[in-house]
This record gives structure tokens, C-alpha cells and sequence, in this order.
């Protein structure tokens, strides 16, 4: 065993006695626990390698025991969470695979790359289990567009992401934004990529057959993002700045060549596991693969390609350069998957043999510079039940009353307000920026509440959203959690889908703080219960912890990403009002329930209270009512409430085909309660008059309220409340304020 | 006065589209090319005549907003 | 009729472009990798839209020395049809195939969204089965598609009728006198920034692209002595 | 060897990105600064040291590939 490759390398004593390890975040106990299974102490290389195995990122060690939680099996569900991505049946011998992924910290340091190599990391979990991958969409959130730098994190993120997406061609066709100043300082960039795939073309990540060769594709490794891992797992302070050198770059013109040549590995029928170097790089992909097949791994670190002079063990271990898959297959093989590989133009390096040794074994230089147990490395990290308490705010905020504010008498006056908040505004200046249609499938683009993917050769289409309301959730976050995946059903439901399943993206603040532990235990029961009831289980997502600012956590963002199934193209449906005199119906109650609402935000400056309340066994019920409309044809478009209550989705529906509309909203509340209450597990529909009463007596019939409460027509949107006049604006004018917001900002012409 | 500005790629960051020169070259049979490396090249007229002050300026106008430096040098000279 | 389709190392409208024709015209059509050296068989050739080599240096700049490049020259002298779209545009003007050159959009973003396009010249082999001055709704999506050309040039692209589509109302990117796609003299070689092939169907929001395959498959017939179709 | 290649945009073609640039630098305080143009900077290794020889390669390169003549202009230094 070498004990040191470069004499810049501390040693083992050094290590130990320095306590060295705490660098790379591993805790004295962990390192005595480590030096247990190895049996030794580990040199600088293998600490290396325990250290991002063993950081959140990987290992979960802090969130194992609430992930445990979520319902993840269905009849659907082809394949849970564990590898790359979950995958569900579709029928026909299709099923789809998707998942979301966070680069938060990344993006908060070098916003373009940070979010570029997000979608790079998400596309290659798509295609590494064979799928073809279909669309992309992302959630994000960022400070106040009043600040400079926010200004700046967010024009760079939004242009990594559409530089990657475009470049590599698959379509960015949906995704949500919301600007707060709890994410001031700590944006939050969460990818989700949507993948097509036949049954018998799914991959697994493992290193089967002792004695099989293992190749390395891709571009050569450079001293990029070492420790990107455990970069991901630390709060973001001033030596995070220092660290900018761990950023990586995306280069989406390579990935493209390496998922056409994957793909078309994969379809040969030689691959026996594959898997992509994400996080943690060559340590993580070796090292689960190895583990999956209850094997062992050798590898020859000099055979690696190398983009730079002199590069050490341990730097090519943890290198997280991008682009880069690991896969196996047997020796009779290599010559087929070079030539497939030379066709793109890619080099591939045989860099190791699977053994039957259960060790990772490094050799480089003629040394064994690395020996550890695939075991200790992979399932043994110690896993954390840390203690959780109610926080303070929580137990102050059941005593306001948000019923209580001062009456808004100019009712069209707060609802441009609301319309211009950047973050119910038109989000065109961003997706414009995305080729949301590359691949000519996007039969619902952004803009409507959720985007719908037709599949080719067949009458089905897939439906997409991500969803989450970080006020809810803090305000809440049980309740919020709930609502992130109803509501995220509720938007699939409206387009024509069937729900599916969903993956989540965890984005909490330092879990070492008992309040904030408590919001994400709170919030994963929510969302499991919801999960449950809705029968959408969790096949998979990601956890981002540590998101934090110099003044505290974000707001708990559990991101949800749903999947549907349109089981035939004529049932997609959209928000936009369709054609003069059609009936609005609101299904569902409106309550008096402004906490955490977007109006309570930019009207009263505050959020505050406790967020609605969330039935979930009528909102199964209501979504179940919806989709059979649908389907049964009787629905000219669906739209569900969310922020801005029924003001804005009313406003929104018109904004489509510019066509007004003529409401008088029966109701005992106050009109500005009434108005832009977010009460939950309600939709608009509009529909025929020739279908006015057979849709009522279905929804009657199924248990659902429902108030017819006007007609599409005009082009004023005129909403009476209780008889009285609230609102009476033209929809040009709603509409030029909804589409200006952002780019006001962006110009300059607004501060 | 005129400043020329050269932003580069810093030495061990990933510069692709380099790459993707340097591979072009080759195949059009420039087989002596070794590495490529692309960067920016600006060009930035100043008015006023005092040279420490603009180098002041330069040097803020670089690290604000010329260069990315977190992935990329610069430099720049005064002439003029 | 035979279509190819050019499928370079970042194409990603190549796949749009061959369901277009299985589509809207249900002729032959296959890929056609960058490397091939022999084009014969083909009747049409499509240049299609995408990243080619990451649009590194310049869109289209590194294509232009593909092995099939040198077959797509003689075909367009050989008088065969040949449409470059987007990508393909940059393509076909840094290969000296088209005049001009495409630079980056004044507003210096990608823009992806539709675009009314006015039919300036509906007699090449692409447009004739549209009317002269007719607008149709087409799709953009480029960074990089602001069409640049010097006065004199222009006053020949004019005076030739090489101007094949014009932005109707808004220019999206700053292009030249609004020109969205140009022809050579022969008019045999088609460039534009707009994708026709994402504007086939209803349920993509328009279908009128479909029009610059059966125009296509007409001019064909009719040079091949075969009965027209509409 | 090594070459260093400017490529530098037309005077008669539009430079959106240097008048973006410009802008922002006057909004930043910058008042002084006037016109601001973009172009790139390539360094390229080259193997041999005949200069004569690498001098036409690279007119050859920047013809053909490193600038587009319709809209740019070049020029190159050579080194070493
Ligand atoms: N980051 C984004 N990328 C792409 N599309 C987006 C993004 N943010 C919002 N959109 C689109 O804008 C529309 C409105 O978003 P949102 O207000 O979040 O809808 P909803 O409340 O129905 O979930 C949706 O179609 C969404 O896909
Ligand atoms: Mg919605």
C-alpha cells in the first residue's frame, strides 16, 4: 500500500493527528468508524473517497430516516428510488423515467455553469438507465429583483439553463419561479429531466460478471469540482467564495455525443450496468456500481484520460469534470462498443476490471495507492436521527389573525399589484429563452398548468409540473407539503392527465438545527400522506440541506415534480378561456384564507399566519371529478387556483385568447378576502352552454361543489362580489402588466 | 484613450469550444495545431487624458463586469 | 423523391426534420451522416437545425469542413434542392452556399417563439405553393440568427429576388431589412431561420410548414415530368 | 510556436453585445467609457519553427475557419 502519491499529500499520522478529515466534514466519530472498517487508517486518498461517500449528497445521512417515509410502490411503478432515476409503466411496453435534481450551491457561486451543469447531471440519470430523454423543467427561486446581484443570479441561471438545454436539444417546456427574500443569497436551482423507454431497454448500475472489463467515456478528467460533493452539504459562506475553483463546466455539445452514443450502446444489447459520474465523480460511480452487483472494483487510475499534468489519486477519484459514464460489459464486447463510441467521436478507456474481492482497489504508478471495502463506502455511513423541535415562529403565528387587515378598497389597483409580482408575472422572458419545442412533441408549451409531451406513434402524451409553495411550507409545513403535491396534481389533473408518480427535490436549510429538522420532517409526513392518498408515489428525487444565508434558512422548499399520463391526445386540455359565452364554473369552497397568500405578500408586505387547509380526500375527489370531464369531452379549459387566488386565475385564463369576463361571485366573505383567498383544491372550468347541465350533474353527482359563476365573453374582465362591483379592468391592461413585470426589472426600467 | 482587454479562461478550467477549434483544425488537416484557447478581445475608448486614473477604472470595469472571474483572467493595456 | 436528412455531431432538428417529411409528404427519406461521401441517390437534401460541434467559434462555422459538405456543394450545382434550416442556414451561408452571415440577436438572448413571415419570393422549389406576400406562422428558435449582409449584396439579393421570407411586423433579432430566409440565383438552395418542420400539425400550434414539403415534392414532379399535387 | 488571433467585428456590422457593454458601464458610473467593441482572442499552440510556413497556416486557418470574413476581420501575432 503506497501511503502517499504526491509529497503535497498530508500522510496518514498527519491526518489523524491534525485531524485533517474534518476538512472534508467527516466528524471524529465517523473517522474512527472508518479507520474500524479499514482496519487501518486511511491515507489521503482514501479519506478522500470515505469523505463524499459519506457526505449528505451521497449517503443521506441526515435524511435516510425521513426519505423512509414516502410511499415509493404502485402498480405502476417499474423501479423506486436507488438508481439514476425512477421509471412507470405506461402501457404498451413504455413507461417514462424522470427525476429532479438540485445544484443550488454551484449556481449561488457561478450562476451560468452552476445551473448549466445541473441539467447536464440530470440529463445523464435520464439516459444512463437507456431512456430516451423528452423534456426538461426546472423550479428556482431567488431573492428580491430589486437587488443587484439577485438580478444577476437570476439572468445566469436562466441562460445556463437554456444554454444546455438548447444546445443538447431536448425541450425545457415548463418549470415554476418564485422571488423571495428568504432566498436571498442562497438561490434555489432544482432540474428535472423526463425520459421515454421500452421495458426491456432498462439499465441498472451495476458491475456484474468477476472479471469484466469496466470503460470510461467521455471527456478527460481536470481538477474540476473536487469535492463538489461536500461542497453541496456545507452552508454557503465566505470560504465557499474561496472555493470557486470546485466549479465545474458543461460542455452540452460533448453530453449530446455521449447520450447518442449511450443510447445506442444500450440498444446493442451489450451493457451489463451503466451508470453516469455525477457527484463525486469516478469514487461514487465505481463504488455503487460495485455495490449494486455485491462486487468488487479495481481501478487503473492511469488509464484514466487526464486533461491535466500530474494529476494525483486522489484528485481523479473526486474530480466531478462532466460528461463522463462508467459502464461494464464482457471482453468479447470492447471492440463493438469502441467502434459505437468512434462514430461520435469519443475515446473510451478500459480503466478497470470487476472482482470478487468486495474491495475498491486504486492502482496507480504501479502502486495500490487505495484499498476500501465497497461496503463501508456504500451502506455503512452512520445514519443521523437528529433531534427536532417546534420552532418559535410557529407557535406565534397560530395567534394572528389574517382575517384582520384593513379592508383593500381599490380592488383592481391590488390586482395589478398582485399580477405584477415577479412571481405570479408571465414568466415569458424566461422560457422564451428556452427551445421549448426542439423534438416537435410539445403539444402544451409554458404557460399553462402543466405542459403536456405527446409520444410519438401513439395517441398518449405525458404531462409535466413542478410545484412548491416555500410560504406554505414554512408557515406550515405538514400543510404544505401536502399542498406542494396536490397542487402539483391539481395541475396535471387540468391539463388531461392522469396523475402518476412523483420525484421531490428537499430543499431545506442545516438539518444540525432542530427547527429546521422539524420543518422537514413535517413537511415529508405531508407530502408522504398526500403521496399516499393521491396515489402518486415517490420514485425518486433528491435532497438539498444547508441552504442558508447570513440570516438564516430559506423557506422549506420541498419541490415537487409530477408526471401524467394523457391517454389520448383529444383530452389535453389548457387554462385559456376558449370562445365567447362559455360558462365558468369554480369547483370547490373559498374560504377566508389569506396566510402565505401571494395578495397577504404584495399587498400587505407580510407572511404571516397559517397557510389554508387541505382536504385530501375530497381533493381526490375533486381532481377525480375533473379528469372524467375531461375525458368525457364536456371541458373547454381547466385551470387550478394557486397564488393570487381567483382574481389572478380568472385574469390568467383570459390572458391566453384575450378574451374577458363576466363574473359575479357569490360569496358571504369580505370582496378582497373572497378574491384572492388561496383556499385550496379548487379549479376552474369553463365549458359549452349546450354542456352547462350535464357537467354540473356530474360533479353534483360526484360529491363535488361546484358555482356556475359567469361567461367568457368581452374584453374586460368584470368580477362582482356578492352582487357588489370588485373588479373592472380591461384584459390589455391586466395582461400588460402580468407580461411587463419581469422585464421591467430586467431592463432596468424598474427598481 | 484606448484600452484593448483580453479575457482568457483560466489555465485548468475547461475551455470546450477550444476544443472543439483545435479537433476542426486537425480534421482540416492542421496537424501541428496544439492547444486552442478562446477568449474575449475588447476594445473600450476612454475619455480624459489621466492614464492612473483609467487604469484604476479598467481594473474595476474588469473584475465587475468584463471578466467573469471566477473562471476566466483578464488583463489590459492602456494606449493612446 | 428521396430526402436526406444531414445529421452532423449536435444536430437535434434532425429527427423533426425526417418526421416532417414522413409526415406531411411520406416520402423516402433517411439520416445522412456527416461523414458520407456520396449524396446520388438523393433528391433533396435537408440541412437541419441544432448545435452542430456545439455552434463553438461560430453556428456553423466548423460544419462546413464535414466530408459531406463536399457532396452537398455539387449537389446544389447539380441543381438539386437543398433547404437549410436554422442551424442549417448558418451552415449553408459559412459554406459559401448562401450569401450573407447570421450574428448574434441583438437582444443578445435565444428567442423561441412564433413568428408571422411574410412569403417574399414563392417561386423556388420550397415556397411554390404559397401566394407572393401570403403571412404564415412559423416558429423561431436561435440565439444566433440576426442576418447580416453589406448594401451591395443586399441590392443584389433584391434585385435577384433571393429574399425568400421577410419578419412580418416585429424583427426578433435584428436581421438586415427583416429577411428570414434567402435562396441563391438558381433558387434551387433554400436558407431560413424559421422552422418549417416544427409548424406541421395543429397540436404544435401550426401547420404552416407543411406547405415547404409539398412544394418541394411538386417542384420535383414537375422537373421529373410527374403529375402535381396540392 | 505560439499564435495569438484577434478576430475582431466590421465596422459596419451592428456590435450589439459591445453597445450592450457600454451600457451597462454607464450604468454602473462609468461615464467616460465610449464606444466598446467585442471580438475574440485566440491562442494557438503550433508545433515546428519554420515561421514562414506557420505564418501561412494560419492566414489559411483564419480565412477559412477562425474568422468569417463576410463579417469579421482578423489579425495574428506570432511568438517564440
Ligand atoms: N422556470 C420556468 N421554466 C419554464 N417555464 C416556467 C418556469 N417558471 C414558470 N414557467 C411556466 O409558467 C407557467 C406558470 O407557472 P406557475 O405560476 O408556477 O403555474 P402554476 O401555478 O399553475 O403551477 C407554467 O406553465 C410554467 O411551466
Ligand atoms: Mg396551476
Amino acid at each position: 500500500m503506497a501511503q502517499q502519491v504526491s509529497a503535497k499529500e498530508p500522510t496518514v499520522e498527519q491526518i489523524a493527528d491534525q485531524k485533517i478529515y474534518k476538512q472534508f466534514g467527516v466528524s471524529d466519530k465517523e473517522y474512527a468508524l472508518i479507520c474500524d472498517f479499514m482496519g487501518r487508517k486511511p491515507n489521503y486518498t482514501e479519506i478522500g473517497v470515505f469523505s463524499v461517500m459519506w457526505s449528505e449528497h451521497c449517503a443521506y445521512k441526515n435524511s435516510k430516516p425521513l426519505l423512509r417515509r414516502f410511499p415509493t410502490s404502485g402498480p405502476r411503478v417499474l423501479m423506486g428510488p436507488g438508481e439514476g432515476a425512477g421509471i412507470v409503466d405506461i402501457g404498451d411496453n413504455q413507461a417514462v423515467v424522470f427525476k429532479i435534481e438540485s445544484h443550488n450551491h454551484p449556481s449561488a457561486v457561478e450562476p451560468y455553469q452552476g445551473a448549466a451543469t445541473g441539467v447536464g447531471g440530470i440529463i445523464r440519470d435520464i439516459f444512463s438507465m437507456g431512456a430516451r430523454p423528452v423534456a426538461l423543467l426546472n423550479s428556482l427561486r431567488f431573492g428580491r429583483l430589486e437587488s443587484d446581484r439577485v438580478r444577476y443570479l437570476f439572468e445566469h441561471v436562466v441562460s445556463g439553463i437554456a444554454g444546455y438545454g438548447n444546445c443538447i436539444g431536448i425541450p425545457t417546456v415548463g418549470g415554476e419561479i418564485m422571488f423571495d427574500e428568504a432566498y436571498e443569497g442562497n438561490p434555489l436551482v432544482n432540474a428535472m429531466c423526463v425520459g421515454l423507454i421500452d421495458h426491456d431497454k432498462i439499465q441498472r448500475g451495476v458491475a456484474k460478471g468477476i472479471g469484466n472489463p469496466v470503460f470510461y467515456v467521455g471527456p478527460a478528467t481536470g481538477r474540476d469540482g473536487i469535492h463538489g460533493a461536500t461542497f453541496a452539504s456545507e452552508d454557503l459562506t465566505a470560504e465557499s467564495e474561496a472555493k470557486r475553483s470546485a466549479v465545474q463546466v458543461g460542455d452540452p455539445f460533448m453530453e449530446k455525443l455521449v447520450m447518442e452514443a449511450t443510447l445506442e450502446l444500450i440498444d446493442s444489447g451489450i451493457v451489463l450496468g451503466i451508470q453516469d459520474m455525477g457527484a463525486a465523480g469516478l469514487t461514487c460511480s465505481s463504488a455503487e456500481m460495485a455495490s449494486k452487483a455485491g462486487n468488487g472494483m479495481e481501478l487503473y487510475l492511469d488509464e484514466v484520460p487526464q486533461r491535466e499534468e500530474g494529476m494525483t489519486a486522489y484528485e481523479m477519484m473526486l474530480s466531478e469534470s462532466q460528461e463522463r459514464m462508467l459502464f461494464v460489459c464482457e471482453p468479447q464486447h470492447e471492440e463493438q462498443a469502441k467502434g459505437i463510441f468512434a462514430r461520435w467521436g469519443l475515446h473510451c478507456a478500459k480503466v478497470g476490471k470487476v472482482t470478487d474481492t468486495g474491495r475498491l482497489q486504486l492502482f496507480h504508478k504501479g502502486e495500490m495507492v487505495g484499498d476500501m471495502p465497497v461496503k463501508a463506502l456504500v451502506d455503512d455511513c452512520p445514519v443521523y436521527n437528529k433531534p427536532s423541535a417546534v420552532p418559535e415562529y410557529y407557535v406565534t403565528n397560530g395567534s394572528i389573525d389574517t382575517n384582520g387587515y384593513e379592508q383593500v378598497a381599490d380592488l383592481n389597483a391590488a390586482l395589478l399589484k398582485v399580477l405584477g409580482s415577479p412571481s405570479l408575472a408571465s414568466k415569458e422572458w424566461v422560457y422564451n429563452q428556452y427551445d421549448y419545442m426542439v423534438r416537435t412533441s410539445t403539444a402544451v408549451r409554458p404557460g399553462s398548468d402543466a405542459a403536456v409531451v405527446t409520444i410519438r406513434g401513439t395517441r398518449k402524451a405525458l404531462a409535466m409540473t413542478t410545484d412548491c409553495n416555500g410560504r406554505f411550507v414554512y408557515l406550515d409545513p405538514e400543510v404544505g407539503g401536502r399542498i406542494a403535491v396536490a397542487e402539483a396534481g391539481r395541475n396535471i389533473v387540468c391539463s388531461g392527465a392522469e396523475p402518476l408518480a412523483i420525484t421531490d427535490n428537499l430543499n431545506f436549510g442545516s438539518p444540525e438545527k432542530p427547527e429546521i429538522f422539524w420543518q422537514m420532517e413535517k413537511a415529508v409526513d405531508g407530502m408522504a400522506e398526500a403521496c399516499r392518498v393521491l396515489e402518486t408515489p415517490v420514485i425518486g428525487g433528491n435532497v438539498s440541506l444547508y441552504n442558508e444565508n447570513s440570516r438564516g434558512a430559506i423557506y422549506p422548499t420541498p419541490v415537487v415534480g409530477m408526471v401524467g399520463l394523457v391517454h389520448d391526445t383529444d383530452h389535453i386540455t389548457t387554462q385559456e378561456f376558449k370562445a365567447e359565452g362559455d360558462v365558468i364554473f369554480l369547483l370547490g369552497e373559498t374560504k377566508a384564507e389569506i396566510g402565505g397568500s401571494e395578495f397577504q405578500y404584495a399587498v400587505h408586505g407580510v407572511t404571516e399566519g397559517r397557510p389554508p387547509v387541505l382536504d385530501l380526500a375530497f381533493e381526490k375527489r375533486l381532481q377525480g371529478a375533473v379528469l372524467a370531464a375531461i375525458q368525457g369531452g364536456l371541458v373547454a379549459s381547466a385551470h387550478d387556483l394557486s397564488e393570487g387566488g381567483l382574481a389572478a386565475a380568472l385574469a390568467e385564463s383570459g390572458f391566453g385568447r384575450g378574451l374577458g369576463a363576466e363574473v359575479d361571485f357569490d360569496s358571504d366573505l369580505r370582496s378582497d378576502i373572497a378574491l384572492f383567498s388561496e383556499s385550496q383544491s379548487r379549479i376552474l372550468l369553463t365549458v359549452k352552454p349546450d354542456f352547462e347541465m350535464k357537467l354540473a350533474l356530474e360533479l353534483t353527482k360526484a360529491n363535488v361543489p361546484l358555482k356556475r359563476i359567469g361567461t367568457v365573453g368581452g374584453d374586460r374582465l368584470r368580477i362582482s362580489v356578492g352582487g357588489v362591483s370588485a373588479i373592472d379592468a380591461s384584459i390589455e391592461e391586466l395582461r400588460g402588466v402580468w407580461r411587463s413585470a419581469i422585464p421591467a426589472y430586467m431592463n432596468g426600467s424598474k427598481q | 484613450m484606448k484600452a484593448k482587454v483580453y479575457v482568457t479562461i483560466k489555465e485548468n478550467v475547461l475551455d470546450p469550444q477550444g476544443n472543439a477549434v483545435q479537433g476542426a483544425l486537425h480534421t482540416m488537416g492542421f496537424g501541428e495545431v496544439g492547444k486552442v484557447r478562446i477568449g474575449k478581445y475588447l476594445e473600450v475608448e476612454l475619455q480624459g487624458n489621466d492614464r492612473a486614473k483609467a487604469e484604476a477604472q479598467l481594473k474595476e470595469m474588469c473584475e465587475k463586469l468584463l471578466a467573469n472571474t471566477v473562471v476566466e483572467d483578464y488583463r489590459f493595456e492602456l494606449e493612446g | 423523391m428521396n430526402f436526406a436528412v444531414l445529421v452532423f455531431p449536435g444536430s437535434n432538428c434532425d429527427i423533426d426534420c425526417y418526421k416532417a417529411v414522413e409526415d406531411t409528404i411520406g416520402q423516402p427519406v433517411d439520416y445522412v451522416f456527416h461523414t458520407a461521401t456520396d449524396l446520388s441517390k438523393y433528391d433533396a437534401i435537408l440541412v437541419p437545425g441544432g448545435f452542430s460541434y456545439g455552434d463553438y467559434l461560430r453556428c456553423g462555422a466548423i460544419a462546413q469542413f464535414a466530408p459531406v459538405m463536399t457532396e452537398v456543394r455539387k449537389a446544389a450545382e447539380a441543381g438539386k434542392f437543398v433547404l437549410g434550416i436554422c442551424n442549417g442556414f448558418q451552415i449553408l451561408t459559412e459554406a459559401g452556399l448562401l450569401p450573407g452571415a447570421l450574428i448574434r440577436n441583438n437582444s443578445l438572448k435565444f428567442r423561441c417563439h412564433q413568428v408571422d413571415l411574410v412569403v417574399e419570393n414563392h417561386s423556388t422549389a420550397f415556397t411554390n405553393g404559397y401566394a407572393k406576400g401570403e403571412v404564415i406562422d412559423i416558429p423561431i428558435a436561435h440565439g444566433e440568427g440576426s442576418y447580416f449582409v453589406d448594401d451591395a449584396t443586399l441590392q443584389q439579393l433584391k434585385a435577384n429576388n433571393q429574399i425568400v421570407f421577410r419578419y412580418a411586423g416585429d424583427n426578433p433579432n435584428g436581421s438586415v431589412d427583416g429577411i428570414a430566409g434567402v435562396c441563391n440565383e438558381a433558387g434551387n438552395v433554400v436558407g431560413m431561420m424559421p422552422h418549417p418542420e416544427r409548424a406541421v400539425a395543429d397540436i404544435l400550434g401550426s401547420d404552416d410548414g407543411v406547405r415547404m414539403f409539398t412544394s418541394v415534392l411538386n417542384a420535383w414532379r414537375e422537373r421529373n415530368g410527374a403529375a402535381s399535387v396540392r
